[in-house]
């Protein structure tokens, strides 16, 4: 769908002069929330994101307890005047998948059978979006479960890469994403060096594809790092 | 069971520091919690912000729209206003449709704007009877620490006066700014054991039988009041409240809206 | 919204020849259904409304039960034929507000404590309106309770007061409420002299506040007499 | 538990008085209780009737509204049969969307009005393909006490027959009546220990295995008819419940709707 | 609803040269799906239908179970693009009803006391539509009942009939019932010569209905030996 | 209870079968089961494919209708996909609105078809800005033995090569057959103990931590990849994963898409 005429790329820079391989910058807070057991406000580039935890606490109904293990649930919702075009308030289909691939994306390092018939709530609100939200979610997601004190083998860090103008490119804002060839969000636990979340649209080759994962891998150790530190700090704080 | 428990010891200690002369966070019965205003934080939105009220945070948005008038007034504007009460700000918030206290929270704020008459609707007409701008005021609560009414009001009108209106994302022409011609503000108050606390926190209001939102405007006047909870109360504490609630209103308005 | 032209006050009289401080003609009738516990049928000039009260009953879901007390339950609901537009069936959020505040407006006197685990249900139709039926819906409620025997303090009594014309006067009918200037539904527990529910819209000043409030106290006294009369009729046919 | 035991003792009860040739409330097993018809009832409605069969009571109120045609009748009015079982009225119903019993009885009587071809539909274009009346018949249900199905329909008719078409209020002109050419009258009948009992009270409904709606018009013949539940029924006992709901009709036509 | 100069009978035969008291052809194939405990594929002329039954299982939630029998359910849905207009996923009013007076039309055959506290699931799904496909619905439900060795008394055999150019007929098509004048589907338990489900739409003299069903009781016996056969095929397979 | 047991009992059963080498019926990691593909199987669609893959079975069927363009694609037409997981399907469904399970299924078969462009939307433009074709796939699941992206994305391409456009029924003109440029497919593997088992049957995708659905082009280009469930994967075994699947898809277009 791209627009007639639009160049995303000019003299090796991005529209908004980043480099290919460079990410937008980004903002994190620890422990930004009252009422919540963890929390984390994440920015990425004009993508402002807050997360929240609650739990491990009961959960009902009664039937749905897992006897072994908690369960993990996890909602992403958009602010109505997060986009362009004021959101419906309210889950649709595109919400509800995104809540799907990111609890998937953080499963693997919850140490849910340390609370069995508990849930755990994770609660991503996007309050302003620029492509990238989910991505972003994941990230404060990861980073307000260690704050709520969850038990957790290691953070999840995630990231997009995408092809615009024909080049693999790092962490597309919306202008690119909505005029580019293809998206495609990850989610690794980085000391692991393992995928947990994939998600592809558009159109790439099978080299573009493997030259995009190394990038959003790359991307993610850098992320891993922001998001160790903001946690070290807010403990150095108590 | 464990949590019922704590929750009546919270509403016990609350309602003995009253009597006491106290309040949790030491303040005075009359005082609010700081108070910070921020406009202009959401990009996306026409009008925005973010309001805390001690631990309370709000974060209220303007979007405008061009839509359909009501039959009944084809040359004004619309305002729809509608709270979220979203899971990420509370323990006792739940997924799903508004339930009465957000649908309560979005009427009450509502009111005080309508009531007020701050916004000249008239002239958020586009084409008579066929296109009018849609105000679309939605508050979003991100933390829950007692009285969402005065902060959401506060962060309502505070977004409405930086409103600019999208005339040329739908191709338009005209003003660009909303004709704001009245500040309304929100004073909650509770009665915990016969005393008037202003400014609830989030177990002042569970340890109050009742309370009381007034909404009152520059000149002195009244645009709204919403009485809350199963208790009752005498004649001459809502009058004193109605009191108290304009004098408060004319401080925030004096501190944040001029 | 005032119509163009339109005038309120005519010679210090309303459109329909009524003074400022009189109510519209009040009809009660006391156990009007047969399936329900207790109801009332009500007419308030030419508002119908008719309450039912079903319990003390079991509650479910289980877990939504309080140990402690009954848990009340209060539903308005507008038949769709009862306005000049076609309401549509279910639920809107005007009617979920008047069903927490109505419901909030007779808790005070209901003595919940005597039936822990139990919910007792209210429920009020309104056939016809005309501005006021939340007014009637308590007035309403309240003798249906009674009528279902369910132990309370007192009776509560409901009417609204406005401004018209800049007038302070009390229980508008359609025309003044829609071309009037403010609006206040009250409650109150007539022998404690104390108020159970406060709603205001439009604009007042502090002294026509007042003056509504003690216009509105009043009246609830002349209602309580023909709630009470209502009763005693009732229970003096039996 | 304790409640269904009562149902199992009420509903043997009605089974041996039937089974002694008796009914609860006395009568013979192919009377009415008593029927009283009150019509303009609702103001606000352009037509309206209380029924009330017995202790079961039913409002219906008919309203018009123009509105778009179907694709398929550019030129016919549209009417939409709606029914509530209000928690008001019995401790069995519940609030909420409509549940399969509301949606049938609102079906059945619709079936009834749209078989017989009461309304003459093609008399309530205003525009074609673009704009025809839409009657709104809504059945609200104030008391259960069985049988709201004749209620619902006798209702329904007597409504259709007063309401006024409100030209004015959409600044239309035309004829203010509808054209009403037949008057559909709905007997329902169940069968209890292999007898047939006319217009079953609540609990005569939940003693029964089975029962069956006849609607039946001037010239006697069906506009519509459905068996309820979860028994089954013979050929002749159908045949004689025919035979009486289009007798039943007949009487009760003459007596409310002429 | 007849469209102008439509004759659905020429020279005593109907536009698909059927008589007046022919079935449309008719296929049935027993145990088509693996997953469900009974299953039934039912062709009727251009319906396509396909019914599943799952159960007896246990009933959640657990205060709808019945002490003393099985809860039977039942479920109509039609796919998307089974008609011209493409339906719009979900119940509605239609099905709501259709589903009601199935279920009623099979409930009498089933041996529930069996198997208290469970439930019994039926799902019907209607993927090709062209008049008749609650008849061809019951039917096929009645044998993947069978199918799923739920104890039953007998079969459910289930047709319409109705009125067109003023003869009635046995199993009108969409043509015919479109532009017809009733149309009155029944079921039947045929070794009882009982009737199960009973509804008429349009108008009809008492005459009229009294051939009809006589006529629509004669197909069912039909019917009820083509559902044999197709079991008793089944099971000498296997 | 014991339910859950069966389940687990399963799990270990395939996953023991996988590291001895073996499937539950005998075929090899990379193989499919059998696939049947039948078009043309709805009448009423525009059109209609029923694929087996093994006892999986999914029946697809595609409508199109003319409705609005999306306002900032005016010249455009409409895809929408929806898959129903009706409960006849399997006794995890149940019956109720869209869940993760049928939302993620819609959403994965859509965005490979739209990443392939293999519709040429601005053919299906009527009139611009106003009037557009709707295509609507309807994805509806008969029986569900494990790997229901891969059949219906199957069913879905299928559906479009044979679909004829309805102009006479809505009084058009115009070409009658889709413009389809391009042939996704979509080929679903699970990690089971460390092997790739290509189209998992429903007990594998329970043993599985993990899956990747990759859905590729004639061209060998990817048009769209997910992966599912809480397991995490090595970065070589997704290199490998989109290895096969290009490969297998290739193998499925040249036999059913040609």
């Amino acid at each position: 769908m791209k627009e007639d005429g639009i160049e995303l790329i000019k003299d090796g820079k991005r529209l908004d002069g980043r480099g290919f391989d460079e990410l937008r910058p980004i903002k994190i807070e620890v422990g930004v929330l009252k009422r919540a057991d963890g929390s984390c406000y994440f920015e990425l580039g004009d993508n402002k994101v807050i997360a929240a935890v609650y739990g491990p606490r009961e959960m009902h109904p009664r039937h749905a307890q897992d006897a072994k293990m908690a369960v993990l649930k996890y909602r992403y919702n958009m602010a109505p005047f997060s986009v362009e075009e004021r959101k419906r308030p309210g889950p649709d289909r595109r919400s509800v998948e995104i809540s799907k691939i990111s609890r998937e994306a953080l499963e693997p390092v919850i140490l849910k059978e340390y609370y069995p018939k508990t849930e755990i709530d994770v609660y991503v609100e996007i309050l302003q979006s620029d492509a990238g939200t989910r991505t972003a979610g994941i990230n404060a997601a990861s980073v307000a479960l260690a704050d709520a004190g969850i038990p957790m083998r290691d953070l999840v860090s995630s990231v997009a890469v995408g092809k615009i103008d024909g080049e693999v490119v790092l962490d597309l804002n919306a202008v690119e994403d909505n005029n580019g060839e293809a998206d495609m969000p990850i989610a690794m636990i980085v000391r692991r060096n393992t995928i947990t979340a994939l998600q592809m649209d558009g159109r790439m080759t099978k080299e573009e594809f493997e030259k995009g994962l190394k990038l959003a891998m790359n991307a993610c150790r850098r992320i891993y790092e922001l998001q160790r530190t903001a946690l070290i700090e807010r403990y150095s704080e108590m | 069971m464990g949590l019922e428990i704590m929750e009546d010891v919270r509403m016990d200690y609350v309602y003995n520091l009253v009597r006491g002369g106290k309040r949790e966070d030491g303040r005075g019965f009359l005082d609010y919690r700081e108070i910070k205003l921020e406009t202009g934080v959401i990009k996306r939105a026409e009008g925005s912000a973010r309001v805390k009220i001690g631990n309370t945070e709000v974060l209220v948005g303007v979007k405008l729209e061009p839509g359909e008038p009501f039959p009944d007034t084809p040359d004004k504007g619309v305002i729809i206003t509608n709270a979220e009460l979203v899971p990420l700000a509370s323990p006792e918030f739940e997924p799903g449709p508004p339930n009465e206290d957000s649908v309560q929270l979005a009427r009450v704020v509502d009111r005080g704007i309508r009531g007020s008459e701050a916004i000249d609707l008239s002239k958020l007409c586009i084409e008579e009877g066929e296109k009018v701008w849609i105000i679309f005021i939605d508050i979003h609560v991100l933390d829950n620490d007692g009285n969402l009414v005065d902060a959401a009001t506060l962060g309502a009108v505070a977004s409405l006066l930086e409103t600019r209106i999208p005339n040329e994302r739908y191709g338009l022409t005209g003003e660009d700014t909303l004709d704001i011609r009245d500040r309304p503000v929100a004073v909650t108050m509770v009665e915990i054991g016969g005393e008037i606390l202003v400014d609830p926190s989030y177990n002042e209001e569970n340890a109050a039988a009742s309370g009381l939102t007034v909404i009152s405007n520059e000149d002195g006047s009244i645009s709204g009041m919403q009485k809350y909870w199963s208790g009752s109360i005498e004649e001459d504490k809502i009058a004193e409240m109605v009191e108290i609630g304009i004098e408060k209103a004319g401080e925030i308005r004096r501190e944040f809206l001029e």
